[in-house]
């Protein structure tokens, strides 16, 4: 029981330093208008190219991002059935060519669409 | 070192993270927030596991984190087709539906 | 008093043809169209008439059974079960629900004999019987049903023929907004009998008859709180139904439905399904004083109001609802009345429905003989040119007035000394104002009566009055022997009373009467003999004019305006629900809107504030699931505490 | 090391694979079939996995068995909620695939990706191309959707959740006329249903912490033993819970629902309105029924409240509303409150009880935003209760049919609503929880009046001027409310068959 009541206690901390923080860059900081804080990566740095169509962020840039973390990700699950492939035998096989063939298949999609092309 | 020690940086992590959702105007730092959100949720799975002595804790954060990542190539699909037609990634001048 | 004394005894398997006849002829003729065009006016009548005759045939076989035991019931199927909780589609035929059987059908079917001819003429006739017919199947639901919700699905399902046949002739507007209207006044009521249905439920885990009046036995106190809540629920119910204070206002405009609707769902069996909600109801009403006195409130506003509003009116088939909405106030005063009254209602009831359904035949005869002329200004003398009309609506209106030995005498002089024997000065109060009533009703109808067929003739150019076809006539003469004689039937030997005790009033001992009988009478004879006389000097001894005179006295111009009703209804009914809404609207944006500033400026600072109208909502939405997560955290933390 | 292998029970998952290897298939489509031949190929694919799916279900009557390693609970109420899934689903699919309706061939853009009112838009548009990839979204989402009242434990419930939800995030956005609002909707729904998803994230943590198990069985022996900490398994519940009323809409989580619904196409509100309900309230009843049922002291307080705020709350903001999809949205919410007076009966009826209300709530849904799509002027659909006055005018049987839904919604009797209401009610009433009922019933009597007043201004209003026309529906918006409709009346009239079947699926194996 007491191991776990200081976790209210930290979420009340942690409510409060963020209520705090805030409170104190209100209080504290310049009040003035900071453009930057609407900006997309809200750190000081342009995305850049800029100005070329008025301050399009390549949309080349988010699409390979966003490819990059599905084919990325399912190598978490690759790991772990290489680690005991052995123990699972043909059923782990079996499941996990089914699920390559599904990657596969947004792969093929995506490349269709022509979602692989720079321009 | 105590394992509780874990849970209460995961209890902080997600309350900040949640505060964070409500105070950020931005909506990519808004969805961040929430990733800190879930990541808070790994990191108390995986320190569960530990305590308890069990595996799942561990294989539920690489399902976590699949999804995690499923929900950032959504967002962010949203996110850029709202901003490219808006200029705006700010929540605050998405408010057409109200009331 | 016996509460848990089960209503039905026995069981027929009769009971479903007297609904399924006129359901089968709705549904023929709604689905054959046009191929039914021919014949269908005939099928619908048949069928109608054959539910009167399974009516008899019960009524014979009732009368075979002694009193305790002649309520009989059918099961049709299980309709809705879950858990512990049965609601079984089942009918029940007793004393009470008899006597509207045979009204509803025997008249219904006079009705459609009638229509033939009035409505020979019109494309859509077909489609007329197919809603009678319709009208007729969900009448019967309503007062065959054994539980609360079987009830109201033939309530709604009379609403529904109400506005399918008040809308008729929807090609005008101003129909258009009588349905409206009537729908409107409608559902307030209908709202009054589901919350009813819900609080019997929630008390007494039970919607059938049987199970409310069991559970409303056991209850130790008199005027519960959720007896007299269901009580007012019912009443509103009432109220919206039969045009009582304060929905009253939609039954003239009613009249905008062709006058055989008129004379069926609008003087003789719909609007008095109040009443049988109400005396149905005893079992509640008897242990929820409250409700009763504001039931007897009802009926005696309702009663002068109506009364008042017919001394004004010159269309003819609106003096004609005025004086309905009046006779219904006489009957719900009866009703709240308890025990001592209810059979008179029942009976007022029955008198009313054959006595008003005739005369609004005859007026229906007058318009048919005038083309359509319903402005009495514009009628007179017609007695030499309609005769049987004049002779069928003349007994009609000696029998409500109430003259001896005329049906209506027999059941309103019942009503007004069972309130005189009321007792006390509640007593006097209502029996002044029934006795008021009557003399009114006695003005009012000689009015029509002598601007109808007496005095000179001030017909529009072109008109040739003539006395209906047969098929009109022969349902006017029906209805008028009716008229004659139906209140000595019930009411020599107490005859009805005696019939309904074991519904109604079982084990009521009658009190002594306060005022003697005798006394009573003469003082209601005398009433009408006044307001007989007053119209005779008013409108037989001076002439009338063609157009209604304009420098009337107020409470003339008030009457003609249904006493303000209208703007009374806006005013109450219409504008507080315009404010309620707009002021919803209004909190809506004050205090959400203003929260959501406030909690905009303490988290996101200073440039929030410069742009409050501007609040991102999404950060409103996600502090509300914060919260909300919070206030679940402390719930179920509160909850182990 | 003792290596257990993981046994699959395909057969009793069949339904799920169907629908999801469908909407893979839908994907290959998209990537290798010709543009002029999608539509085609998709719509049949849909619809036929959907049909294969269902018979699948059908099949397995009589099922009762814990599968996939305890994963997927293959039950009474698991193969009705999928048996009521696939058939809505049935009557969203023909929605989406409608193109009779708007001039520009279907409800959905033909480039998400386009700018609004840019050229590239225009071309698009006049190309005449059909958006098709919507059809595999759907089918991802329903796949989520069967899997998420099935779900034996709190990961594949979360797997579920975000299967079903991340393909409706998208289709949200996915408008063809009034984009910035679609996407706006979308943006709400994903930032929103991200968050609430990280708080059911987080509560399973902490349950995991409690009793070492994800496993609704295992969490209900914990809890019966008593093993762990009380007050990490409370906190638990109440942000699982979080996480689920969300997708209920239930308040004080409801706030994206009246933007959602209103913003996004019609046919994919009609499909996410009714069907996401179904299978999160199957998600919900799993939970709290099986994981949590030794624990109903602490959580019925709690959610007892919630339906009393969700029912007050949402039928006094649906009063006011001007916009047909908004006030649908708020009496939606207002149903998930009056379900969720079953929820908390927590007995056989009261399982019952919500199983009938969902099944009667989603017909009426897709059969009510059905008739939604077929009231349109020059701009698109008309949407602003005003342009509905009249409606019956033009044409009564399009207007009586959204009668009857709106009758249904209002619980009158006769139509599946009534019934579904008393069976909440009833079971409600059981269990002892009276001050539930009344307040029901209080709500559903104001609920009652907004309905009304829908059916009040299309018959008694006069039609304006430059009103909108009700478009004949096509042949798939017939079908979809012709089935709508049919069901409506049918639990309305005849309950008896359909009230016997859940009474013998009513029964979950854990």
């Amino acid at each position: 029981m007491n191991l776990y009541i200081p976790i209210l206690a930290i979420g009340a901390v942690g409510f409060g330093f963020a209520i705090f923080s805030v409170l104190a860059a209100a209080l504290t900081g310049p009040k003035r208008y900071n453009r930057a804080r609407l900006e997309a990566y809200e750190c000081g740095i342009e995305p850049t190219p800029q100005a070329v169509g008025g301050g399009h962020i390549p949309i080349k840039y988010f699409l390979t991002a966003m490819l990059f973390i599905v084919f990325d990700i399912e190598i978490v699950f690759l790991y772990p059935w290489a680690v005991s492939f052995d123990h699972l035998g043909l059923f782990g096989l079996f499941e996990m060519v089914i699920f390559i063939a599904t990657v596969f298949v947004a792969y093929a999609y995506v490349w269709r669409r022509g979602g692989l092309e720079w321009d | 070192m105590n394992p509780a020690n874990y849970l209460f940086v995961s209890a902080l992590l997600f309350t900040i993270g949640a505060l964070g959702v409500l105070t950020r105007r931005n909506s990519i730092v808004i969805f961040m927030c929430v990733e800190l959100m879930l990541n808070a949720a790994n990191l108390a799975f995986v320190t569960f596991a530990r305590i308890q002595g069990n595996l799942d804790g561990q294989v539920i954060a690489f399902f976590t984190m699949v999804v995690a990542a499923c929900e950032v190539v959504v967002g962010l699909a949203i996110i850029v087709s709202i901003y490219r037609s808006r200029r705006s990634a700010s929540v605050d001048d998405v408010n057409l539906l109200k009331f | 008093m016996d509460s848990a004394h089960a209503l039905a005894a026995g069981s027929s398997s009769l009971l479903v043809w007297l609904i399924a006849l006129p359901a089968l002829g709705a549904a023929i003729l709604l689905l054959g169209g046009r191929r039914t065009d021919k014949w269908g006016h005939v099928l619908a009548t048949g069928l109608s008439g054959g539910s009167f005759v399974v009516g008899i045939v019960e009524l014979i076989r009732m009368l075979g059974r002694s009193g305790e035991n002649r309520g009989v019931s059918q099961h049709l199927f299980t309709w809705i079960s879950v858990g512990h909780f049965n609601i079984e589609a089942g009918l029940l035929l007793d004393q009470l629900s008899i006597c509207f059987v045979l009204l509803i059908t025997g008249v219904g079917t006079l009705i459609h004999i009638y229509s033939i001819t009035y409505m020979e003429h019109d494309l859509d006739r077909r489609r007329f019987f197919a809603y009678l017919n319709f009208f007729i199947a969900a009448m019967l639901l309503l007062v065959l049903g054994n539980s609360y919700l079987n009830l109201y699905v033939g309530w709604e399902g009379v609403g529904l023929a109400s506005y399918l046949l008040i809308g008729f002739w929807n090609q005008k507007p101003v129909y258009a907004t009588a349905a409206k209207k009537a729908f409107v006044a409608n559902r307030v009521g209908d709202f009054g009998l589901s919350i009813a249905i819900m609080i019997a439920f929630a008390t007494f885990g039970s919607v059938s008859f049987d199970g409310v009046a069991a559970g409303a036995g056991k209850l130790a106190n008199l005027n519960s709180g959720a007896l007299t809540a269901m009580g007012a629920m019912l009443l509103l119910a009432a109220a919206g139904k039969s045009a009582q204070f304060p929905l009253q206002s939609w039954l003239g405009d009613a009249m905008a439905g062709p006058t055989p609707v008129s004379a069926l769902i609008h003087a003789a069996t719909m609007v008095t399904a109040g009443v049988y909600l109400i005396t149905r109801s005893n079992f509640v009403f008897d242990r929820a004083p409250t409700a009763q006195l504001l039931v007897v409130i009802v009926g005696v506003i309702t009663l002068l109001f109506g009364a008042v509003i017919g001394t004004a009116k010159d269309d003819i088939k609106k003096a004609l609802a005025a004086s309905t909405m009046s006779q219904i106030g006489y009957m719900i005063l009866a009703a709240g009345l308890g025990p001592a009254g209810y059979a008179f209602a029942i009976m007022h009831l029955l008198t009313h429905g054959f006595f008003k359904a005739g005369m609004f035949l005859g007026a229906g005869s007058v318009m048919h003989g005038m083309n359509d002329e319903v402005d009495m200004r514009r009628y007179g003398a017609l007695r030499k040119f309609m005769p049987a009309t004049f002779v069928t609506f003349g007994l009609g209106y000696l029998a409500i007035i109430g003259v001896p030995p005329f049906s209506g005498f027999y059941s309103k002089d019942k009503i007004i000394e069972a309130a005189f024997n009321a007792g006390g000065a509640r007593g006097l109060i209502i029996g002044s104002a029934a006795l008021l009533g009557a003399a009114i009703t006695a003005f009012y109808m000689t009015r029509v009566m002598i601007m109808t067929f007496f005095g000179k003739a001030r017909w529009a150019e072109g008109t040739h009055p003539h006395e209906s076809g047969k098929l009109m006539v022969v349902p006017m003469v029906i209805l008028a022997i009716g008229s004659v004689g139906a209140g000595a039937l019930l009411s020599i030997g107490s005859s009805l009373k005696n019939w309904l005790e074991p519904v109604v009033s079982r084990g009521f001992v009658e009190p002594t009467p306060r005022l003697s009988p005798l006394l009573v009478s003469t003082l209601a004879i005398g009433a009408v003999a006044l307001g007989v006389l007053i119209a005779y000097l008013k409108y037989v001894r001076q002439p009338i004019p063609e157009l209604a005179p304009t420098d009337v006295s107020i409470f003339t111009r008030a009457a003609r305006r249904d006493l303000y009703q209208d703007a009374f209804n806006e005013s109450v009914f219409m504008r507080p629900g315009q404010y309620l809404t707009r002021s919803l609207g209004f909190l809506d944006r004050v205090f959400i809107d203003g929260a959501v500033n406030g909690i905009g400026a303490l988290f996101g600072g200073t440039s929030v504030r410069a742009r409050r109208l501007q609040t991102g909502y999404v950060r409103t939405y996600s502090l509300f699931i914060l919260g909300g997560a919070a206030i679940l955290v402390a719930a179920m933390l509160a909850a182990r505490l | 090391m003792n290596f257990h292998v993981p046994v699959i029970q395909y057969a009793e998952v069949l339904p799920i694979l169907i629908v999801l290897g469908a909407a893979v298939l839908g994907v290959l489509v998209e990537a290798f079939i010709p543009r002029s031949l999608r539509y085609v190929f998709q719509v049949v694919i849909s619809l036929g996995s959907i049909l294969l799916a269902f018979v699948a279900v059908v099949r397995l009557h009589g099922t009762s068995h814990v599968a996939v390693e305890g994963s997927v609970v293959v039950d009474g109420p698991t193969l009705f909620l999928q048996g009521t899934l696939l058939l809505l689903a049935i009557g969203g699919v023909l929605l989406i695939a409608e193109r009779g309706l708007d001039t520009g061939g279907s409800a959905f853009t033909a480039h998400a990706a386009t700018l609004p009112g840019s050229e590239a838009e225009r071309t698009a548009l006049a190309s005449g191309i059909i958006q098709t990839e919507v059809f595999p979204l759907t089918l991802f989402a329903l796949g989520g959707m069967l899997l998420f009242p099935a779900a034996g434990d709190l990961v594949t419930m979360f797997v579920a959740l975000e299967v079903l939800s991340l393909p409706l995030y998208l289709m949200s956005g996915l408008a063809r006329r009034r984009r910035l609002l679609s996407q706006e909707a979308a943006l709400k729904y994903f930032l929103l249903g991200a968050f609430s998803s990280a708080f059911f994230l987080y509560g399973s943590a902490l349950i995991y912490g409690y009793a070492g198990t994800v496993s609704l069985s295992g969490i209900r022996e914990a809890i019966s033993s008593n093993a762990g900490n009380d007050l990490v398994l409370l906190m638990g519940v109440a942000l699982v819970t979080v996480g689920l009323l969300f997708k209920v809409s239930a308040v004080p989580f409801h706030a994206w629902t009246p933007d959602v619904y209103q913003g996004a196409p019609t046919p994919v509100t009609a499909f996410m309105a009714a069907c996401t309900k179904v299978a999160a309230f199957g998600a919900i009843l799993r939970l709290f029924y099986v994981g949590l049922s030794g624990l109903r002291w602490d959580w019925r307080p709690m959610l007892s409240g919630v339906a009393i705020v969700t029912m007050v709350l949402g039928v006094i903001w649906a009063l006011t509303q001007t916009d047909m999809k908004r006030m649908l949205a708020y009496s939606s919410i207002a149903h998930a409150g009056f379900i969720l007076t079953g929820v908390v009966a927590v007995n056989k009826a009261g399982l019952e009880g919500s199983l009938f209300y969902l099944a009667a709530y989603g017909f009426t849904t897709i059969g009510a935003f059905a008739i939604v799509t077929l009231v349109r002027d020059s701009t698109g659909e008309a949407t602003h209760l005003s342009q509905w006055s009249g409606l019956a005018r033009r044409s009564p049987l399009v207007a009586s049919t959204f009668a009857l839904f709106l009758l249904a919604y209002a619980g009158i009797p006769l139509t599946s609503g009534f019934v579904a209401k008393f069976a909440v009610f009833a079971a409600a009433y059981s269990s002892g929880s009276s001050a539930l009922v009344i307040v029901g019933v209080l709500s559903s009597a104001i609920a009652a009046f907004f309905y009304i007043r829908v059916i009040v201004l299309m018959f008694f209003a006069e039609p304006k001027e430059d009103g909108p026309t009700v478009v004949v529906p096509p042949i798939m918006t017939t079908a979809a409310i012709t089935l709508a409709a049919s069901v409506t009346l049918v639990l309305g009239v005849m309950p008896s068959s359909v009230l016997d079947l859940i009474k013998s699926a009513a029964r979950f194996t854990f």
